[in-house]
């Protein structure tokens, strides 16, 4: 579903993303690891088009996306949520996430129809703030929201993009570790295996190996290692990068 | 042609100094000060009205005077101003500071017209004493040379201040990141407070320098803050570099639109700034 | 009563009917209180409207203003008009034509003035005039130019332009038409013109009217250049500088206020009168405002005969008892701003007059109108007449400068002052200015 | 329930409110009135204003230039296609012309935010300024244009003064659409739209994540307040009878932020109110006193300083504190 091939991004003189080839197969939950700077996030920035690439290409579904601005690549089905919760904050819980109902449906435009008055829209809304077990707080500003509820918001709104490959940015980072695998399985529950896939930035190992069925090592911009978490863990160099040890 | 050059550095030197203070309050302060055309016309009446006092004295003294006057003056209610309005708003949204500058300047022009008058204060002593000076086989005003002299005296004393001095160089590091700054333990607040005496009292020379050729009036500071403005916007926000250049620039540009362009005299310096806008919103030499 | 009736009228309009006229009368009523056919009680309210600020109060708002108290002064010492008492107020002419459109109708609709006397700007002229038939009250422009202020789209134009607007001196045409014939009369080989008028209608038109002129009795006269300054700028340089290389002979000017101050003394600065010679449209004050540094030989344009030497006050004892009693209120000679208001004054009060014998009783304005339409008065400037396009008429003095002893500033050389009489540098009603020149043979 | 009863107080209030301006002129005396209406075309602008400002959270210094877009627009008609000038082609053109420059500008301007944004506006409008004082023979300088009364549907207000013009006919016209303005901007800022543009002002990178286009939706709001500004500009054309270039300075634009901050730009209501304690508020400083200016300067220092919220902000304050005072009521 997802081809990345040699993609090459440089700040100034800093090369972030190295030559990074990889691909992703629908029903495929992976995880990308790597020490911080590996540009793990840069790479998510990337395939969603927050940032465009300096050589390379991306293609989804068949079709080379490397230069298509953000709002046609979620069209096409792919969405991210950020490392650092990106909100709207002067909108209530509820509008956050219908914001983005209404831009997947192609809606965003009206100017007539009062939101509330689409209740398809709504009732769409409405039901992913129950999924992610918010629909307590839909009348909320984010601001009265725990650093939890927020980070599971902003997945919410990833998610309501009804996107087909989900780009999760440290979902669980900032998180209580009792909350993490609350958030977690919600997430693995939402993705549906048939059609969807999602790369997950983690650092939680445990997280790594319970919910991804295969795991990118990143190092420096340039893939290190690529395969089923357990494995790939064996390996020395790799426990080198992320741990320090051992090698 | 000459001529054409010289009345365009001459006009240029007005730019200059009153695009000064604005820039360097929008590069420190991150205001765009509205009320800042206000303090030319206060250094104006002030110069006017101290030369009429000593009309019976010889006119170079009593320019001398007006001007040290005028800056005092217009350096003082630049730290009024500072002090009582713009502290209490500098970290709120724009459109707060925005008014409040607008407010200002609402404020001082009726000040100016309770304290001097509406009518029209003439003090042309010193420039009709100075006579014409023989330049290169061309007649020119000896006042108008002795404007271009003082204005770069003031510029080279302002970059020194700001180049070689303390206080400069801290300004300079607000500008670029005032949190930063802040969290280096620079004394914003007081140095906000000098900037702003700076700036104005730039402003007040202009004032003071324009009033032996041209009456003190009532609104006489929307000129010239339009102007500053659009040398600001041409030559970058909080650059001096940019003032320089910029108030050459349309200097220049007004002279010569006079002469060959008579029907857009006006037009074309918004022209000129509202494309290097489009380019360049920071301008030729302003950051991003 | 009213208020049923804009109802009702707001009903009818709703069922797209007509208006009545009824309506148009029960307004005039509500609005004005017009009384009929008996003199009422209360004093007249006159709004005096001049600049009192600004670079124009000194040489014309503030003369002009004097004037107006001075005159209601001497009025109620006389007994007012028609027995009733003048309550003159005075009003600032600064903040653009729109803040003048605002003034005249809060005078106008809300205190209810019996007349409107002011105007110094052709652009405020321009915009308040209309304001008269508009809102249905009598107003009077006393000193601004713009000739297109009552003429016609183009000749012949039906007239008067407004049953209720008048203008009680002559339009600009006198001051370029009579400069451009002095022209003809003293430097008839002038070869080559130029301009620098200020850049709104009065500037416009002067220069227009002046252009016209000139390439009427000059046949292939060239026009070096025209500069347009705005309203109050404050550095001339680089239009002096354009001027002194254009190499004209004649550079035309209808700068006024401050603006004619800073101009010319910026130019003396510069020396723009070592290469060529002004021709100052309503140069008349400016001797006077610059004393001993204005230039000799400049050509100066009084705006009518008003000047404080002229008419002779032996042959004119009316001008030596204005320009005495002006003296002796204010220590300084009145200037042609005073003569205009004394105009407009005189002119309302001899119209009220005259209204009243005719219909007994104080006059509606449209009456007031209709009996200053055609009125011939004396002024301490000579006749003056009001036309049937309610424009005044008026004949126009030129002269060059000349330092005099016994004067501080350079009056006009008696020798060489001309007055052209009203017929030669006034279109006859209906014509525009522009055809009427086109129309001579010379 | 209760937000249903509140519901019906609400349409119970807007409704007397409505019949409350519709009954206005048989009470107040006509100058008054024509003051009114120059307060409700302000009305217009400021919520057009609004949009930009509290909505997609852009400071334009510049909104001048479209309502004087409108302005001239008719005056323009009524100088050169006399055949034209009719109030059914007037009040479209001036909708239409200044929706067309908001358009042109708007594309350079939607490109920056922040002081770029206002600084660019206002250099923008001052371009419109000079152009119009300068095109003499084409504008009418710094003299501005008259503006008549123009036929409505063919009838020809013969003879009529404008006051009375402005009483009668004019008056309902005017406040027909300013609420007209009022229900549209009130359903737009409910829309799809209007949420989507408030997530633009609230977080850029989010919205564009979300799929957002930003800078287009930057400029459509930018377009619907332009024409706001315009349909304003048009209607005022008729109450004042005059345009002249001032309308496009950055002064006049200073004073639409002032009425907007004045009725307090949080609130939908505030700019509607600003707009018309701003007009009364000036001209009788005007009229009062020559030092108009220092009331206006010191009012407007006052609200900066002591009522963030603008009136309407300070109003909902005190409810609230009377609420607080007397719990059962609420």
């Amino acid at each position: 579903m997802l081809v990345v091939r040699n993609l090459v991004k440089d700040f100034g003189k800093m090369r972030a993303v190295n030559r990074v080839s990889f691909q992703i197969k629908e029903g495929e939950v992976v995880s990308l690891v790597g020490p911080n700077g590996a540009g793990k996030t840069t790479l998510v920035n990337l395939i969603s088009g927050h940032i465009m690439p300096d050589e390379g290409e991306i293609i989804f579904m068949e079709r080379n996306i490397t230069r298509f601005p953000p709002h046609k690549r979620i069209k096409m089905g792919i969405a991210r949520n950020f490392q650092i919760t990106q909100l709207f904050p002067e909108l209530t819980v509820l509008d956050n996430v219908r914001n983005c109902v209404f831009s997947i449906r192609g809606l965003i435009g009206q100017f007539f129809k009062p939101s509330d008055n689409y209740e398809e829209v709504t009732s769409r809304a409405r039901e992913i703030l129950r999924r992610f077990h918010l629909d307590h707080l839909e009348g909320e500003l984010p601001a009265n929201l725990s650093e939890g509820d927020k980070k599971v918001l902003d997945i919410a709104m990833a998610y309501a993009l009804e996107s087909r490959l989900l780009l999760l940015d440290e979902p669980t980072s900032g998180v209580a570790t009792s909350d993490k695998f609350k958030i977690m399985e919600t997430i693995v529950k939402a993705i549906d295996r048939s059609k969807m896939a999602a790369m997950i930035v983690e650092h939680d190992m445990d997280i790594v190996f319970d919910y991804t069925d295969r795991v990118l090592v990143l190092r420096e911009g340039t893939i290190m290692a690529d395969g089923v978490p357990r494995q790939v863990m064996e390996e020395p160099e790799v426990r080198a990068t992320l741990f320090g040890i051992g090698a | 042609m000459v001529l054409y050059i010289l009345n365009g550095l001459y006009f240029g030197a007005f730019l200059f100094l009153t695009s000064l203070g604005l820039t360097i309050i929008l590069g420190v302060m991150g205001i765009l000060n509205l009320a800042h055309g206000s303090l030319f016309a206060l250094g104006a009446f002030m110069a006017a009205w101290t030369i009429g006092l000593l009309a019976t004295g010889p006119p170079s003294t009593a320019l001398i005077l007006a001007i040290i006057c005028s800056m005092a003056l217009t350096a003082a209610v630049g730290f009024l101003l500072e002090r009582s309005l713009i502290k209490p708003i500098i970290r709120r949204p724009l459109e707060y500071q925005l008014l409040i500058t607008f407010g200002a300047l609402l404020l001082m022009e009726d000040v100016i017209k309770l304290v001097w008058g509406g009518e029209a204060r003439y003090a042309s002593a010193p420039f009709d004493s100075m006579g014409r000076a023989n330049l290169l086989g061309l007649e020119y005003p000896w006042y108008f040379v002795f404007v271009m002299a003082l204005t770069a005296l003031a510029g080279a004393a302002v970059w020194v201040v700001m180049a070689r001095t303390r206080a400069g160089i801290m300004l300079r590091a607000i500008a670029m990141d005032r949190d930063m700054a802040e969290a280096m333990g620079i004394p914003i607040k007081r140095l906000s407070s000098l900037a702003f005496m700076l700036g104005a009292s730039m402003a007040g020379l202009a004032g003071a320098l324009m009033v032996p050729t041209s009456p003190a009036l009532l609104g006489i500071g929307m000129e010239p803050l339009i102007m500053a403005f659009i040398v600001v916007v041409i030559g970058g926000m909080g650059s001096l570099k940019g003032a320089v250049v910029g108030s050459l620039l349309v200097g220049q540009a007004r002279s010569f639109g006079v002469g060959f362009l008579p029907e857009l005299e006006m037009p074309i310096l918004f022209l000129i700034a509202v494309l290097i806008l489009i380019g360049r919103p920071q301008g030729m030499f302003g950051k991003g | 009563m009213a208020g049923r009736l804009r109802r009702r009228e707001f009903v009818k309009w709703t069922g797209a009917g007509a208006l009545g006229v009824a309506t148009g009368a029960t307004f005039s009523s509500r609005a004005y209180g017009a009384t009929k056919k008996e003199v009422p009680k209360g004093p007249i309210k006159i709004a005096a409207v001049s600049f009192l600020t600004g670079a124009a109060a000194a040489p014309f708002g503030i003369p002009g203003d004097n004037t107006f108290k001075m005159m209601a002064d001497i009025y109620n010492q006389q007994g007012g008009i028609l027995g009733r008492k003048i309550e003159l107020k005075s009003y600032d002419e600064a903040g653009g034509a729109d803040a003048q459109v605002k003034l005249a109708r809060k005078l106008i609709m809300e205190d209810k003035v019996d007349v409107i006397l002011g105007y110094i700007s052709s652009g405020d002229c321009k915009a308040v005039l209309p304001l008269s038939d508009e809102l249905g009250a009598l107003i009077v422009a006393y000193d601004c130019g713009s000739h297109e202020l009552l003429e016609g789209e183009k000749s012949p134009f039906k007239y008067p332009k407004y049953t209720l607007g008048f203008r009680s001196k002559a339009h600009l045409g006198i001051d370029n038409i009579g400069l451009a014939l002095m022209i003809k009369k003293y430097l008839p080989n002038v070869k080559k013109i130029a301009g620098i008028n200020p850049d709104y209608a009065w500037g416009r038109e002067s220069w227009r009217v002046f252009e016209v002129a000139m390439k009427k009795l000059f046949p292939g006269i060239e026009v070096a250049v025209t500069l347009w300054p705005a309203l109050g700028a404050t550095d001339y340089t680089a239009h002096i500088t354009t001027l002194m290389n254009s190499g004209a002979d004649i550079v035309h000017s209808s700068l006024w206020g401050g603006d004619a101050v800073t101009f010319t003394k910026q130019a003396i600065g510069m020396g723009l009168f070592q290469k060529t010679r002004m021709a100052y449209s309503r140069g008349e004050p400016y001797p006077q405002e610059l004393g001993a540094d204005f230039p000799e030989d400049q050509l100066i344009c009084c705006a009518g005969t008003h000047y404080f030497l002229y008419p002779p006050h032996d042959k004119w004892p009316l001008n030596k008892w204005f320009v005495e009693e002006y003296h002796k209120r204010y220590n300084k000679y009145p200037t042609y701003p005073c003569y205009h208001a004394y105009q407009a004054f005189a002119v309302y009060k001899a119209a009220v007059e005259k209204a009243a014998s005719l219909v007994g009783g104080w006059p509606t304005p449209e009456e007031i109108a209709a009996a200053m339409k055609g009125l011939a008065i004396e002024t301490p400037s000579g006749y003056l007449h009001i036309d049937q396009d309610h424009n005044g008429r008026e004949d126009v003095l030129v002269g060059f400068t000349k330092k005099v002893e016994g004067y501080p500033f350079p009056i006009l050389d008696p020798k060489r002052m001309e007055v052209f009489p009203a017929h030669m540098v006034n279109a006859p009603a209906g014509v525009r200015t522009e055809d009427w020149i086109q129309s001579w043979k010379v | 329930m209760a937000g249903l009863a509140t519901k019906r107080k609400k349409t119970g209030a807007l409704v007397l409110l409505i019949i409350g301006f519709v009954l206005l002129p048989q009470v107040i005396p006509s100058y008054q009135l024509v003051l009114l209406e120059s307060g409700l075309c302000f009305a217009i602008l400021g919520l057009g204003f609004n949009l930009l400002l509290r909505y997609t959270g852009l400071l334009s210094f510049g909104h001048g230039a479209y309502f004087a877009a409108g302005a001239y627009a008719v005056g323009m008609i009524g100088r050169y296609a006399p055949e034209l000038y009719r109030m059914e082609v007037l009040i479209p053109a001036a909708i239409v012309f200044s929706a067309i420059l908001a358009a042109i500008f708007g594309f350079v301007c939607v490109r920056h935010t922040r002081i770029f944004f206002s600084i660019l506006t206002l250099a923008l409008s001052m371009l419109v300024f000079a152009t119009l004082v300068k095109l003499y023979y084409v504008t009418g300088g710094s003299d501005g244009i008259r503006v008549g009364i123009p036929p409505v549907l063919g009838h020809a207000f013969k003879g009529m003064r404008r006051p009375q013009f402005l009483e009668g006919f004019y008056y309902y016209f005017l406040l027909g659409w300013v609420i007209v303005s009022v229900a549209f901007m009130y359903l737009l800022v409910r829309s799809p739209f209007g949420k989507a543009i408030q997530a633009v002002r609230d977080n850029e990178i989010r919205a564009e994540m979300i799929g957002i286009r930003v800078k287009r939706f930057r400029w459509w709001a930018f377009l619907v307040s332009g024409a706001y500004a315009g349909l304003a500009g048009g209607l005022w054309s008729f109450v004042n009878g005059h345009v002249t270039p001032e309308l496009a300075h950055w002064v006049f634009s200073g004073e639409v932020v002032y009425m907007t901050l004045l009725g307090g730009f949080k609130s939908f209501a505030g700019p509607i109110v600003g707009a018309i304690v701003f007009t009364f508020l000036k001209l009788y400083a005007v009229s009062g006193t020559e030092y108009w200016m220092l009331i206006i300067g010191i009012t407007l220092i006052g609200i900066v300083l002591l009522l963030p919220g603008g009136l309407v902000g300070g109003l909902v304050i005190l409810l609230e504190r009377a609420k607080a005072r007397a719990p059962w009521r609420s």
